[in-house]
């Protein structure tokens, strides 16, 4: 499938059909897709799945910040040079989207480091559990919120570093 | 064996903590029913610097060297990737001769990556003389590099909007030196990783992938390719100079390690190709564009093909000098993901042969197992423990 | 199906001499290009601090002693320096270069990754800690 | 603490000493493993180790600070170095080295060497075993089961020169191969010989005792100091022996040090080739590969000698 | 007297076989594998560390020194500090990199210590981003003749063009 073929399949899915999207081309090969229901989040992938419009090639969280109090969760597909992005919005507070390892195994570790990077809950994820932060990484702390000071965490580990009974604070 | 009688509860193997290795760390959680493998989870981050953060607190100039060294072994293209996004947003053009000298930088980034690959492959499986002569022969492109950009791992050929180096004719002519040599180096091995026997028993027939479970698990690079799967972003979605000098895709069949060995290696003659190409072809003009040092507000997303397969950035401008959020997705981790799928349902005894086959070097990120029941009872097991498991398995199914 | 096939390569190499280079007893020619130690020349230096504020490593600090008279003192910490060339990139004056000889920097103490370039006395100057008029610094 | 060690390390020191040709046994060893590292490394196109490397390796492990980890028998965590060595010191007594007439010489020392040769493998997996470490203890069971897929063939390929021979004595059998070329008549038995020998020993490609890559040192993860030393020691030792015994059964013996050296030397030659060009195997490629075709080979050179002995006579 | 000289004797001969056959372990501890390369580069033909008994061994109850690269993320700093401790005396560590010396570009980001130093102790430091293999020689080179004169401290000096390399930095 070519780019142009798969970006006029997608638009006809995420347009034409029961679902309300916004769509934009910010740029020719990408089609990005503003969901405004989360309800339909699943069936479009499922609806992208079967017509086989490439493989999810990354999420990204994005924080709009506390003022906006909103989260923004990005899901690219990708068929030879097209873009496909879905984006969902969900509260600052208790965000929560829906897993997808079901439908496209391949998403547990983008869903796991969504989790523990923005503390998005990944509704039904198989593996719960941290990727890339240590595990006595502190609770409710999201190193890519923009809240996040750099630092802070950092400082907190050093000082407790020891060795040779000297304390050793860089 | 004493495992025996471990076996028959469900259980948790956490594989391997890293070890002191080239590569990076990471570590398996395998959880087993009886002898099935019925969960694998993937536990990374023992090289988790924050890098995505630290972008976001420094300016677009500073954050080029940062990304450049997410990894040592692919840097060209970490900042080629980063540097066509923020050029794509700040809507510059960048002239068609850095272009090039990108390209060619990332195609003898490339040869080196792969002759690294198959040496440590090499000495993975115990063939210390052949990873010895391929790390000798790589040091030739380690040269050029050298002399072409001044370092010889983090190049920092990229700047935004352009390339610092350029290329003359001497050492174009030492990059076709080079390469001649390379070539006829490169035959020698190909011959030697397909027909050698000693080195095929561990490798032919070893950690297969289909077609169809290499599509649906997202591998990506030759580990796709080696299973017959087109994903080159070269090919598909042609950036910078690959328009002009388009790259040909390499694809094997049979899905094993063998071929992940073979593709590699085929490979790199059609970057000799490529190079040879734009030394003849290079085309002249400047070498950068001024860039401004606030990016305009906006989105974009940008794919390259690194040695190890596709590499995502997705880069968010505020229309300040430093970047909102950039989102970098490498190869490594969609092809982790294989692993961890396709171990599911296997047998325990299977497990190594497939995170092996996947790639080599994870055998040597992870030499010890921890069986911890939930009654608390734990033991350690090597990697080496479970192979030998698995042999024995096999042994006593067969007798 | 051979058994090796490497044995062309280990016969060649055994009546050859190694490849093996003799470093450190005989030192290769570097390239031209190569990216070594970081050299700061003041003498056209405006005090921009450009240098400073793209470096990745925050490895040089630019010390205004008087931005008039450019009198600046240079910090350059070589064990935080990645080596990138950033900084001679964005200089417009030129003032910086890369040498491509003192790249063997390895020591033994980290009170040798201090380096302050700069006019003999200002640097005496910063050393002994005396007080120095509306010192300036950029990051 | 490290003097200590060396001051503990004394008597001991002594007692190897003192034992006839000890120290020049020793120093052949060291010399043996140092040719062949250098050799290794001249086949991959590089320097390699000084000639004193062996020596030094030797004497720092001798100074480093030795620990007893915890859950091992601490008398057999000594002693099996030390009981390895002698084995290979002892095994010495029998063998032509340098050329010159074995030190001692009985009806079917044969067997005893080779036994004592075995026992080396046999400390090293006993020491393995005898730690808690899962390293060691992988790295004992492959040490130990290459060793029993090991000694039949070798020792059957070495009893094809003793049958021509007619002798199970060692000074006997030489006599008789002097100037005998058997790996002409038994080149199939002089093969077994030397793979079998490589396996004994655990030169690569038949080093998945002691992968680096796969488990770390194997059987001595948990050694440290003076026990590497003196199994480090015993394998030089038993290496020299083995390169002798083979080179003075099928290689036209070696009546005098020139021959000595030249022809142990070739035959390093050859077993360093040999680790260069084939790829590790796994432990079950290696037990496979000897129990279908070494042992297979050994008897098909043992039908061809008998009847061609039968046939000759 | 005797004894003395025997002390002596013995003490020579094992400092001089310290320096001769040092035994190196390598840990990453996150670092962008650049430095890891180089380390391995200088174990193959065209540096071949074997020339100075340099071995890799893989086992920290073999090494005598420690090749550490990375800005220690806080995952590998447990392991680094196990390691460390696991080895025997005496034992000695080298920082590669501009990462393992201050973290380098990766100063200052959350996950990272910035540095070996700051979780145990270091006695050689090779800065580079990465080193050169010859430059790693370099400072292994220097640690190892360091260890035959105790006291091996670099002198500072004072270079031409005004130039100042100093030992403490009062700012
Ligand atoms: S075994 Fe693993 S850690 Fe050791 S050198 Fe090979 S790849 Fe690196
Ligand atoms: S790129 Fe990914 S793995 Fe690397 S530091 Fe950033 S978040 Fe962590
Ligand atoms: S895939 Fe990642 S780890 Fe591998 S070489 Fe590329 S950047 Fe490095
Ligand atoms: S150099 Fe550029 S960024 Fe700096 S002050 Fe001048 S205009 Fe602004
Ligand atoms: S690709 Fe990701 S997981 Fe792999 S080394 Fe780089 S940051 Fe780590
Ligand atoms: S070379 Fe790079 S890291 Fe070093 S001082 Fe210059 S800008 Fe900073
Ligand atoms: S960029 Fe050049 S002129 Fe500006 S402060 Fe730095 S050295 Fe001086
Ligand atoms: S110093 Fe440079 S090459 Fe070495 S680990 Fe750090 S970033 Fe990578």
């Amino acid at each position: 499938m070519n780019t142009q073929e798969a970006l006029k399949i997608a638009s006809l899915l995420v347009e034409e059909w029961v679902w309300t999207t916004e769509t934009e081309r910010p740029e020719p090969n990408r089609l990005d897709v503003k969901l405004t229901k989360l309800d339909d989040f699943i069936p479009i992938v499922v609806g992208l799945r079967v017509q086989r419009l490439g493989y999810l090639s990354a999420i990204t969280g994005l924080d709009l910040g506390p003022e906006v109090g909103e989260l923004e969760v990005l899901y690219h597909f990708c068929t030879a040079a097209a873009v496909v992005t879905l984006r969902l919005r969900v509260p600052r507070d208790n965000p929560s989207v829906p897993s997808l390892c079901s439908i496209i195994p391949s998403a547990e570790p983008f869903e796991r480091e969504l989790r523990e990077m923005f503390g998005v809950d990944v509704d039904k994820h198989p593996n719960p559990i941290h990727i890339y932060l240590p595990d006595d990484w502190p609770v409710d702390t999201y190193p890519l919120r923009k809240d996040f000071e750099q630092g802070t965490v950092s400082t907190a580990v050093r000082r407790g570093v020891k060795h040779d009974g000297k304390e050793n604070n860089g | 064996m004493m495992e025996k009688k471990i076996m028959d509860e469900t259980f948790t193997v956490p594989i391997g903590p890293q070890h002191p290795a080239l590569k990076e760390p990471s570590h398996f959680r395998i959880t087993v029913d009886g002898e099935i493998v019925t969960n694998a989870v993937v536990r990374l981050g023992y090289a988790h610097r924050g890098i995505e953060k630290a972008v976001e607190g420094r300016n677009w100039i500073q954050n080029l060297y940062m990304l450049e060294r997410i990894c040592g072994i692919c840097s060209h293209i970490h900042a080629t990737a980063y540097c066509l996004g923020v050029e794509q947003l700040a809507g510059v053009e960048v002239p068609p001769r850095a272009q090039a000298i990108r390209v060619l930088t990332a195609e003898l980034e490339r040869i080196h990556s792969h002759f690294l690959w198959v040496g440590v492959a090499a000495h993975e499986a115990g063939f210390d003389t052949l990873f010895m002569y391929i790390w000798r022969d790589r040091e030739t492109v380690m040269d050029l590099l050298e002399t072409l950009s001044g370092n010889r791992v983090n190049y920092s050929v990229n700047i935004l909007g352009g390339v610092k180096f350029d290329i003359n004719e001497e050492q174009a002519d030492a990059i076709r030196k080079g390469l001649d040599y390379l070539e006829e180096r490169t035959n020698h091995y190909l011959d030697v990783v397909s027909n050698d026997a000693m080195f095929l028993q561990r490798t032919s027939g070893i950690g297969v992938m289909t077609r169809n479970q290499a599509e649906v698990l997202g591998t990506v690079g030759p580990t796709a390719r080696a299973s017959n799967v087109a994903r080159d972003v070269r090919v598909e979605a042609p950036y910078g100079a690959y328009f002009d000098y388009p790259a040909n895709i390499v694809l094997e069949e049979r899905g094993d390690l063998t071929a992940r060995f073979v593709v590699r290696i085929k490979e790199l003659f059609e970057s000799y190709r490529l190079i040879r190409l734009i030394l003849d072809t290079l085309p002249s003009g400047d070498l950068e564009t001024r860039m401004p040092r606030r990016i305009k507000e906006g989105e974009t997303v940008c794919r390259v093909e690194a040695p190890r397969g596709e590499l995502f950035y997705f880069i968010k401008s505020n229309g300040t000098d430093m970047p909102e959020r950039i989102k970098i997705r490498t190869p490594t981790i969609c092809n982790m993901t294989s692993v961890v799928k396709l171990v599911i349902g296997h047998q325990l005894a299977d497990v190594p042969m497939i995170l092996v086959g996947i790639d080599p070097c994870f055998s040597c990120n992870d030499r010890m197992v921890i069986l911890d029941r939930s009654d608390g009872y734990k033991q350690q097991w090597t990697w080496e423990a479970l192979r030998q498991h698995g042999i024995d398995y096999y042994h006593e199914q067969h007798s | 199906m051979k058994i090796g096939i490497m044995i062309s390569d280990i016969s060649n190499s055994l009546f050859r001499r190694p490849i093996t280079e003799l470093y450190p007893f005989e030192r290769r020619e570097t390239p031209e290009s190569l990216r070594g130690m970081l050299h700061w020349n003041s003498e056209n230096c405006t005090g921009c601090g450009l240098c400073a504020k793209d470096c990745p490593a925050n490895a040089i600090d630019l010390i205004v002693l008087d931005k008039k008279a450019k009198r600046f003192v240079l910090s350059y910490h070589p064990d935080r320096c990645t080596f990138c060339a950033q900084c001679v990139h964005s200089c417009r004056q030129g003032c910086l270069e890369m040498s491509n000889e003192e790249w063997e920097l390895a020591s033994l103490d980290k009170d040798q990754f201090h380096v302050l370039y700069g006019v003999k006395e200002d640097v005496e100057n910063i050393l002994a800690g005396s007080p120095l008029p509306d010192v300036d610094r950029i990051e | 603490m490290g003097s200590t060690t060396i001051m503990n390390n004394i008597p001991n020191l002594v007692a190897l000493l003192i034992f006839p040709a000890g120290l020049f046994l020793l120093l052949c060893g060291l010399f043996y493993e140092w040719a062949d590292r250098k050799l290794l490394a001249q086949l991959q196109n590089r320097i390699g180790p000084r000639w004193f490397q062996p020596l030094a390796d030797i004497i720092k492990l001798l100074a480093k600070e030795e620990v007893i980890p915890d859950g091992v028998n601490p008398t057999l965590f000594i002693g099996l170095p030390i009981i390895a060595l002698a084995g290979g010191l002892t095994a010495a007594l029998y063998v032509p080295i340098v050329g010159l007439l074995p030190s001692y010489g009985l009806p079917g020392d044969l067997i005893i060497t080779i036994y004592l040769l075995s026992l080396l493998t046999l400390c090293l997996g006993l020491a393995g075993s005898n730690t808690l470490d899962r390293f060691s203890l992988v790295g004992a069971t492959r040490t130990l089961t290459q060793l029993f897929s090991y000694e039949a063939p070798f020792m059957l390929a070495l009893l094809g020169p003793a049958f021509v021979a007619r002798s199970w004595q060692i000074s006997v059998i030489t006599t008789f191969t002097n100037n005998r070329w058997l790996i002409l008549s038994q080149p199939l038995g002089f093969l077994v010989a030397v793979i079998a020998l490589m396996g004994k020993l655990e030169l690569p490609p038949f080093d998945a005792p002691e992968a680096e890559t796969e488990i770390v040192a194997g059987a001595l993860t948990e050694y440290s100091g003076r026990g590497l030393a003196l199994f480090r020691l015993g394998k030089g030792v038993a290496l020299v022996i083995g390169l002798t015994l083979i080179a003075s059964f099928y290689l036209g013996g070696v009546t005098n040090p020139f021959l000595f050296f030249v022809k142990t030397l070739t035959l390093l030659l050859v077993v360093v080739a040999l680790q260069a060009l084939l790829t590790r195997l796994r432990i079950d490629q290696t037990v496979g590969l000897w129990w279908r075709y070494g042992t297979l080979l050994v008897l098909a050179q043992w039908l061809v000698t008998i009847v061609w002995h039968g046939v000759a006579t | 007297m005797t004894q003395n000289l025997l002390q002596d004797t013995i003490q020579r001969l094992k400092t001089w076989a310290r320096i001769n056959s040092p035994w190196v372990l390598h840990f990453n501890s996150g670092s962008c594998n650049g430095c890891d390369i180089e380390i391995l580069a200088t174990l193959t033909p065209r540096y071949d560390l074997e020339r100075f008994g340099i071995k890799l061994m893989g086992s920290p109850r073999h090494a005598d020194v420690l090749l550490c690269t990375g800005a220690v993320t806080r995952q590998a700093r447990d392991r680094l500090v196990r390691i460390y401790e696991q080895m025997h005396d005496p034992k000695f560590v080298v920082a590669i990199g501009a990462c393992a010396l201050s973290g380098g570009v990766f100063r200052g980001c959350y996950n990272v210590m910035d540095g070996i130093d700051q979780v145990i102790p270091v006695h050689a430091y090779i800065p580079g981003c990465p080193p050169r293999p010859e430059a790693i020689i370099d400072g292994v080179v220097k640690l190892l003749s360091s260890l035959s004169i105790p006291t091996a401290k670099v002198e500072t000096q004072p270079s031409t063009d005004g130039r100042i390399e100093t030992k403490e930095c009062s700012l």
